[in-house]
């Protein structure tokens, strides 16, 4: 069956919930196709269509491992993504996809993981933090270092909660609250605080640019080598195959080519992300 | 085999071509460019540069990729709009837009083809006219390996010879149209071949521009990205999309949807044309802007042309039609930036 | 989150009902992205109705209502309290008008009811993306300043100082009393205007919560409604009047004698002077524009000589007085049409063509004869007086083209005091129309025809000239058609009245509105009279319009109450619906700045801001701006072209 | 006439001292015979510039720009800039002031008058010599150009081959200047709304007829706007995406951005693009015909922009770009404005 | 049969003056045709062109904009202003060839409930001979 890029299929929404409250809300969806679908891998993207507005491509957070539904995470940015924080339990939108390269977690099968997260950036690694839990036996320690602005800005507070049990969390806002007892910091400093051992560990950094910048110094300086530490590169994208010519980072084009890479790879790379 | 058609005979070719549109280069308001031929007797091949690039036939400005419209309260149905792909003849491609579309195909290909590209370069036959002269002050496709007489990209070349044109039948798509002409076509003889190969040496030495040695441009280019080069160069430029939009092998789309009723929703998802050049091209939503100046983004059109392409492709993106120079409000000259990129110290 | 609507739409009993299908229109709003409840009701203002809208802000979780009923102008605040009182921010519901501007004038009912689903959308599209805003508030200074002594002025601020609130009151020449103490008589009554007016004079200089202060001028106002900052200029009269004991001793050594004001030219004061016997304050003035002598400093010492309580001091400078104040009434009066205006009736040119306010004085039992009526040429009795209304009004060609309103009446009165004090005397009227609107006023021009055998000439008087020691007059009857020859002894014009000198650049200092001749514009011709088109000024008396002195005084007491209104609040609340700028596009061009009727714009650090208090949200700004970089909040563009899209259907 | 050398030695003199931080002026470009913008930093490169008939660029544009970075920069050098500016570029410069986007001091005027004529219009050029190349033009003696190509050297009438905007010029010495180069010649202009009322005798239906096939074509590069020096806004209302975005600008704010009009270059579409671009311009646009000149395909631009600056002359008594005191053509009334058509 | 033409109007009328006089037109039971949906904007100077522009563009046959008489403005003076740039709309709109008939501006007073009426029968008969507008209107599909 020939299968038209560019056209979005059918999805319901099936449960919206707001992680996050205020001006820079955040909210997770969770959406069934109503036909057919597809399957995709940890790091993955697809384009959502609110149709009337446009589309937006957002990371998938669930883990391929979860066959009845596709989650997305979402901070209420510009129009496409304030019209999807409109869409309520039933709401149908397009989904086209999924697109990018992905987590190479077959190759790390064995080793320790450390996830450094600040913010939003929580999603695009929520997929591999899932399924790496799920065949919890394939790897080593996993390592969870997660930060927010403030406690509310937190996405993900329950499951936060559940993963202590499964999990090491090192949890962390920028500016001290009175009923706070874990870390006060960023990422970076929370990191070189808990000093998670290199050996054998592939490191995962995801957040605001400015905060895997310093993440991923804050790596290094403890010894990480480029090649264990992963992250994530957004882009503005339109096409999400590699057409349209907007995403580009020098020869990447990031829908196609990323949004994942080594440090090692993308230190390579021009700055133009 | 090589045909000849005599100039007589050029309208009834075309007059045997009902079942194609037919584009050709027409003079509007001191302005060539391709347009749908309405009058198949006028069509006349006697022209210079067109503005607006033959590219705009298989790879519309404006097309649509789907109509949506809200079937019940939060239901939509979605219909897809593929082109037709009506048979399709272009009339008067120079060398440097055959190759371009090439280079185009190269991007609507792939694993993950864009059928509504293809739909419409599957269905067009690009009918070349080899360059006697340059049509431009600016050609210099022999510099990006290119030529005035490439077959690249075409189903036919055609070489203005007088009164007659040698044809070169050169795909499955061109010899069913030349068949369609039927008698007017005779077999071509050595000495036409003589002289068409005549011209086509001849319109070699004829241009007026050229841009040599850059083979380690690609290379050069890299090790400039973070150069004060590209302020010096883009002051002047204006941020106008020209120089992008009139380039055979600039390809960059934007996707829109277009409403046209809001009860009950139903629109449009349209692909645009964008470029490079505009700076909401590659602004994030956030307001952050990965190519922030004018500065980055000369350096992205110089890039993607000349190294990005080059690594991905093994081809200049750039076939030497000197349409950025010509018309750049502001003189920007494609062939003088690569010179300087050419000639700079690291 | 996705909004959540409720649409309740009114039959007004058949008024809506009769001519819209309500039922379809409610249907087809529930298909409404972000409707969450449509339905229809018979009354929706009634009690039921509006508890039903309450009731379904309640239970349907709306964030927003649209009613489509009524004109705005009736229910908007009905409905806006229902919402307010239903939880929800009352700029979350909007009126879409079917009944005024759909079901009453249309019959089509297919049409009518197109037409309120296009305009019950609009409202939706138009509620969906109001903000929720809360009345911006103001503390309110508690004093009000009047500008002119008149009567109006007079009753404006006993009205405010009787409510019990400062009031400062602001002339511009020595004395309080304006043009009504030059009167003689009053209409429709006669009785003496000096003798009703005095007391209230008397009363200002006496009331504690008034501050008066004459030969005084407003030199700058800025601020706002509630809090304005007012810089007044008191001029030296370089006389204290707490020593002054009105002994008279001054005039009669000075040697400077110049027309007197207060007679109309009619004689002479000096140059230190009171302007009449029941001036108030009871004071003298020393004149400095015509009593300089350029080899001293101001005068030539000869009043402060013979002053035995040394009451004058030349010394004394000008002084800024600022004032805080809450609310100003403007009345500043009328002045009469110029009479160099008036060259065609001999006006200026001839002694004993006089004005009507010339006339009063000559009437006045404290006027330059005492009462006798004398020519002003030879001072003897005039037999034939011609007396000519609409001098300089109803003219659009020459002068002004507005009817004085007063004139009529007074030169009926003019007519009858002459016949009293000149028994065996002939007045002749020349008119227009007689324009006798007002309570005893018909019956009083009756009288003067019937008792004192006023002749009324209907007609212009073409004419006017001097001839063996009588003035000509000549004119035509319109009525009979035939030619009119009078040799008067005296002719009196009934000029127009116009705004008193200087109004016009207060009307700017103020920022006050004025028409096209000159009078201060009030905020609405028939709602608002008393009211200017700047919030907390108010207009009284003939600074607005030609009035009477019953009309002057009771739009005065309406400026009192309008102000009251305001000072009696604790804090003032301005509509928020106000320009908003969007900071990011603004370049400071300042093209708004310089459209805004309310200087409410100011430039800030390259950019503008708006002064909330200020802005009355007229939009002007908005369309202005090349760049939508401000815009009135509630009705942005992004509002109003969704609105466009919901009028077409699209 | 202007000397090169004059101009030149002011450069340098203004270079040296240090007083402007660098100058924008015209240098000749790679085809040997049109002028090109460039931009003059060192003393030493002075000898670059030129004035001659190919200088069409009204670089005023580059001002705006300087403006934009200057902005952007933390510490910027306050030093002004200098310009070359023609007699239609200066008014720009008093739009330019008028409007507060720039001060006074921000710029060094370097003034040159048109003289006796203007600039070429490169089209009229191409075609009056059919299809023979131009290698040089220069300004003749009298209303004429002198014009070179392989085959020798032609004079040619300024009529013939100017630009239509100097045809109908009523500034051809600037209006305003630090310095003044060339003489200040008076010059007549008959009929300086001429090409407009050419337009105007049209009937209702052939000028929708000439409008739709000349805005049909538009590819909507935005050269026209791109070019304009008064098309200073950051974000245009053309432009679909919310542009000026600071980081507090919320999600609300940027998806309320109003979507005039769609990116696909259809006539609705375009029109509405051109006719805001017009109305935009009441009363600043200066006539420089830098719209016009760069449009790719040949849309006579500049008379949409001349019907309203007729407009505005016509009906309000408004000239454009002569005084920087007055108010904005719409941000100012005269109680006798015309009001006939209100009915 | 084919059915009457009937034109889609949008006027823009002003709070004070010519809503309120619409009002009263409706207050006088004066009978007049349905063609035209008022969008109420709070003086006729916040009318930006762009409104104008719009409305042709989403397919208006005519446009309508009316304000306060010369003098009688709420807002003192907002009504000259758009006099003034509202002539400019008026003269470009017929300068691409735009039916003059199509673009309208009047004075309506709140008192002049009979005006309005009158205003809105004479545009509804101007417009009805012209048939659709066209040619600012963006294309639909269907």
């Amino acid at each position: 069956m020939r299968t038209n890029v560019y056209l979005p299929k059918l999805a319901k929404v099936i449960s919206v919930k707001e992680e996050v409250g205020g001006v820079r809300s955040i909210k997770t969806f969770r959406t069934q196709f109503l036909d057919g679908g597809f399957t995709h891998k940890c790091g993955q993207c697809a384009m959502l269509s609110i149709f009337g507005k446009g589309e937006s491509m957002i990371s998938i957070s669930s883990s391929p491992l979860v066959k009845d539904y596709l989650q997305f995470s979402i901070l209420k940015m510009g129009r496409v993504t304030s019209a999807i924080h409109d869409l309520e339990v039933g709401s149908i939108i397009g989904i086209r996809g999924p697109y990018g390269n992905a987590f190479p977690i077959e190759s790390w099968k064995g080793k320790n993981i450390l996830f450094a997260g600040g913010g939003i950036g929580l999603a695009p690694i929520w997929s591999v933090l899932q399924t790496t839990l799920l065949r919890k036996k394939d790897y080593g320690d996993l390592t969870l270092i997660y930060g927010a602005r403030t406690s509310p800005d937190i996405v993900f507070k329950e499951e936060l909660a559940d993963l202590k049990s499964k999990m090491k969390v090192h949890l962390s806002i920028d500016v001290a609250e009175p009923e706070w007892k874990e870390f006060v910091g960023f990422v970076a400093q929370n990191i070189l605080d808990k000093k998670p051992s290199p050996e054998n560990t592939i490191a995962i950094t995801c957040g605001p640019p400015i905060m895997i910048k310093t993440c991923i110094k804050a790596l290094s300086e403890i010894g990480f080598k480029d090649d264990q530490i992963y992250t994530t590169v957004e882009n503005k994208m339109k096409c999400g195959i590699g057409k349209c010519g907007r995403c580009n980072i020098g020869r990447h084009y990031v829908c196609k080519d990323g949004p994942v890479y080594s440090w090692a790879e993308l230190r390579q790379l021009p700055q133009e992300y | 085999m090589d045909k000849i058609l005599a100039k007589k005979d050029f309208p009834r070719w075309l007059e045997a071509l009902g079942a194609y549109d037919v584009y050709a280069p027409q003079l509007i308001d001191d302005v060539w460019n391709y347009e749908l031929a309405t009058d198949r007797k006028a069509v006349s091949l006697d022209y210079p540069q067109t503005a607006i690039p033959a590219k705009k036939i298989v790879f519309p400005q404006r097309e649509f990729f789907f109509e949506f419209r809200e079937a019940d309260t939060d239901d939509y149905k979605l219909k897809e709009l593929l082109p037709e792909g009506k048979p399709t003849v272009i009339f008067g491609v120079r060398a440097c837009e055959g190759k371009a579309v090439t280079l185009t195909d190269l991007v609507f290909g792939g694993e993950i083809a864009d059928d509504y590209y293809w739909k419409r370069r599957n269905a067009a036959v690009l009918v070349g006219l080899a360059c006697a002269s340059p049509p431009s002050t600016n050609c210099f496709c022999l510099s990006v390996n290119g030529s005035p007489h490439s077959k690249e990209g075409l189903d036919v070349l055609m070489t203005d010879l007088g009164d007659q044109y040698y044809v070169e039948i050169l795909t499955d798509k061109g010899k069913k149209l030349v068949s369609e002409g039927g008698a007017i076509f005779h077999e071509a003889k050595p000495p036409d071949k003589k002289a068409a190969e005549k011209i086509h040496a001849d319109s070699e030495k004829k241009l007026a521009r050229e841009l040599k040695n850059i083979k380690d441009v690609p290379a050069k280019l890299k090790g400039m990205f973070a150069s004060p080069f590209w302020d010096d160069e883009s002051m002047s430029c204006i941020r106008c999309g020209i120089c992008t939009y009139l380039c055979p092998t600039c390809h960059c789309f934007d996707i829109n949807d277009e409403v046209e009723s809001q009860t009950p929703l139903a629109g449009r998802r349209v692909r645009t044309w964008d470029t490079c050049q505009f700076p909401d091209f590659t602004m994030h939503s956030s307001g952050h802007n990965p190519r922030p100046d004018k500065a980055a983004r000369l350096r992205q059109r110089i890039n993607h042309k000349f190294q990005y392409f080059v690594e991905v492709w093994q081809n200049y993106q750039c076939t030497g039609c000197g349409r950025c120079i010509t018309l750049c409000p502001v003189g920007i000259d494609i062939i003088k930036v690569v010179e300087k990129v050419r000639d700079h110290a690291n | 989150m996705k909004k959540r609507t409720g649409i309740f739409i009114c039959h007004c009993g058949i008024n809506i009902a009769g001519t819209v299908d309500v039922k379809s229109v409610a249907a087809e709003m529930a298909k409404e992205p972000g409707v969450a409840h449509s339905v229809d009701y018979v009354y929706m203002c009634s009690d039921p109705g509006q508890n039903m809208i309450e009731q379904a802000i309640k239970d349907k979780k709306l964030d927003s209502v649209v009613v489509a009923c009524c004109s705005p102008n009736l229910h908007e605040t009905t409905f806006r309290n229902a919402a307010k009182r239903a939880g929800i921010n009352s700029f979350k519901c909007e009126i879409a008008n079917i009944r005024e501007q759909c079901s009453w004038v249309h019959k089509d009912k297919g049409k009518a009811t197109h037409k309120a689903a296009h305009l019950t959308k609009s409202a939706v599209k138009k509620v969906q993306k109001n903000e929720s805003l809360e009345p911006i508030s103001v503390p309110v200074t508690r004093k009000a300043l009047v500008i002119g002594g008149g009567i109006s002025g007079i009753q404006s601020a006993l009205d405010l100082a009787g409510a019990g609130y400062k009031v400062i009151l602001v002339e511009r020449s020595p004395s309080i009393g304006g043009h009504m103490s030059q009167l003689s008589e009053t209409f429709p009554t006669l009785d003496c205007s000096q003798c009703i007016l005095t007391p209230k004079m008397v009363e200002v200089s006496r009331h504690p919560n008034i501050k008066l202060m004459t030969y005084s001028e407003v030199q700058e106002v800025t601020g706002y409604v509630g809090n304005f900052k007012v810089k007044i200029l008191k001029k030296p009269t370089y006389v204290d009047p707490a020593k002054c004991n009105l002994c008279d001793e001054c005039t009669k050594v000075c040697p400077i004698v110049v027309p007197n004001e207060f007679d109309v030219g009619l004689t002479g004061r000096r140059a230190i002077y009171i302007p009449f016997p029941q001036a108030i304050p009871a004071s003298y003035t020393l004149d400095d524009k015509n009593c300089p002598d350029p080899f001293t400093t101001i005068a030539c010492g000869k009043c402060a000589d013979v002053c035995k309580v040394k009451a004058i001091n030349y010394d004394m400078k000008p002084e800024i007085i600022e004032e805080e104040v809450g609310a100003i009434i403007v009345a500043t009066g009328f002045d009469l049409y110029d009479k160099e205006n008036m060259a065609e009736y001999g006006y200026g040119k001839y002694a004993d063509v006089l004005d009507g306010l010339q006339f009063e004085r000559l009437c006045s039992a404290s006027g330059p004869t005492q009462g006798k009526i004398l020519r002003p040429s030879d001072h003897k009795e005039p037999k034939e007086v011609v007396f000519i209304q609409c001098s300089g009004s109803r003219d659009p060609e020459l002068h002004c083209a507005y009817c004085s309103k007063i004139c009529c009446m007074y030169t009926a009165k003019h007519a009858m005091l002459y016949k009293h004090h000149v028994h065996d005397g002939q007045a002749y009227i020349f008119y227009i129309d007689v324009r006798s609107g007002g309570k005893g006023y018909e019956e009083f021009v009756q009288r003067a025809v019937e008792e004192d055998g006023v002749i009324y000439l209907r007609g212009k008087v073409s004419k006017i000239f001097e001839e063996n020691g009588k003035i000509k007059v000549w004119g035509v009857d319109t009525l009979s058609g035939k030619p009119i020859e009078i040799d008067a002894d005296m002719v009196v014009l009934a000029q127009a009245m116009r705004p008193s000198n200087g109004a016009q650049e207060l009307a700017k200092k103020l920022k006050l509105g004025t028409d096209k001749d000159g009078f201060l514009a009030e905020a609405h011709p028939k709602l608002r009279p008393v009211e200017s088109v700047t919030a907390g000024m108010f207009l009284a008396g003939a600074a607005q319009a030609p009035k009477d002195i019953p009309e002057a005084v009771a739009q005065a007491s309406g400026a009192a109450s309008k102000a009251i209104g305001i000072l009696s609040q604790e804090r003032l609340y301005h509509s928020p619906t106000v320009a908003k700028v969007l900071k990011n596009l603004c370049t400071g061009c300042g093209m708004c700045v310089a459209v805004c009727p309310y200087d409410a714009i100011a430039f800030k650090d390259g950019k503008v801001e708006v002064n909330e208090v200020l802005c009355e949200g007229c939009g002007t700004c908005s369309a202005t701006c090349l760049r939508a970089a401000i815009q009135v909040k509630n009705l942005t563009q992004n509002q109003v072209q969704e609105m466009i899209l919901a009028c077409l259907g699209g | 006439m202007v000397k090169h050398e004059d101009v030149r030695a002011e450069a340098k003199k203004l270079l040296e001292s240090g007083k402007v931080k660098y100058i924008i002026a015209y240098e000749l470009g790679a085809d040997g015979w049109k002028a090109n913008p460039v931009f003059i930093k060192k003393p030493e490169d002075v000898d670059k510039i030129i004035w001659g008939p190919t200088c069409f660029h009204n670089l005023i544009r580059f001002v705006v720009d300087e403006k934009r970075r200057k902005v952007q920069q933390k510490n910027p050098d306050t030093r002004p800039v200098g310009v070359m500016v023609k007699g239609c570029d200066s008014r720009a410069i008093v739009i330019l002031l008028q409007e507060k986007f720039i001060e006074r001091k921000d710029v060094h005027i370097i003034g040159v008058s048109c003289e006796k004529t203007g600039v070429i219009d490169e089209r009229k050029l191409a075609n009056k010599l059919k299809g023979r190349k131009a290698k040089n033009v220069e300004f003749g003696p009298d209303e004429n150009f002198v014009v070179t190509t392989e085959e020798g050297t032609v004079d040619l009438p300024a009529s013939e081959i100017m630009a239509d905007r100097c045809l109908e010029c009523i500034a051809h010495v600037p209006v305003i200047t630090d310095v003044l180069f060339g003489e200040k010649t008076k010059r007549t202009v008959p009929h300086p709304f001429g090409s407009v009322e050419k337009i105007e005798t049209l009937s209702s239906e052939d000028r929708w007829k000439f409008w739709s096939e000349q805005l049909e074509k538009c590819v909507r590069c935005y050269a026209c706007r791109s070019v304009c020096p008064m098309c200073y806004c950051d974000e245009c209302v053309a432009d679909t995406i919310t542009f000026a975005v600071s980081p507090d600008t919320t999600a609300e704010e940027k998806a309320q951005k109003i979507k005039w009009l769609d990116k696909s270059p259809v006539i609705s579409e375009n029109i509405f693009y051109h006719m805001v671009r017009a109305i935009h311009l009441a009363g600043r646009c200066i006539d420089c015909g830098e719209c016009e000149r760069a449009c790719p395909v040949n849309i006579p631009l500049r008379m949409l922009n001349k019907k309203l600056e007729k407009e505005a002359k016509l009906l309000f008594g408004y000239d454009v770009g002569f005084d920087s005191e007055k108010p904005a053509l719409i941000s100012c009334f005269r109680d006798e404005d015309p009001e006939d058509f209100i009915r | 049969m084919t059915e009457e033409f009937e034109p889609k109007i949008v006027a823009f009328l002003c709070k004070w003056c010519s809503s309120a006089g619409s009002d009263l037109a409706g207050v006088s039971r004066m009978e007049y045709p349905a063609n035209v949906i008022p969008i109420q904007v709070m003086c006729s100077g916040s009318v930006s062109p762009l409104y104008i522009f719009e409305a042709f563009n989403r397919g208006a046959d005519g446009v309508l904009v009316s304000g306060c008489h010369p003098g009688d403005c709420h807002y003192i003076k907002g009504n000259m202003y758009a006099r003034r740039k509202l002539l400019l709309v008026k003269k470009l709109l017929e300068h691409v060839g735009l039916e003059p008939q199509r673009f309208r501006m009047s004075w309506v007073s709140a008192a002049e409930g009979q005006k309005y009426t009158q205003v809105i029968k004479e545009l509804v008969k101007e417009l009805k001979p012209l048939g659709p507008q066209t040619k600012l209107r963006r294309e639909r599909n269907g």
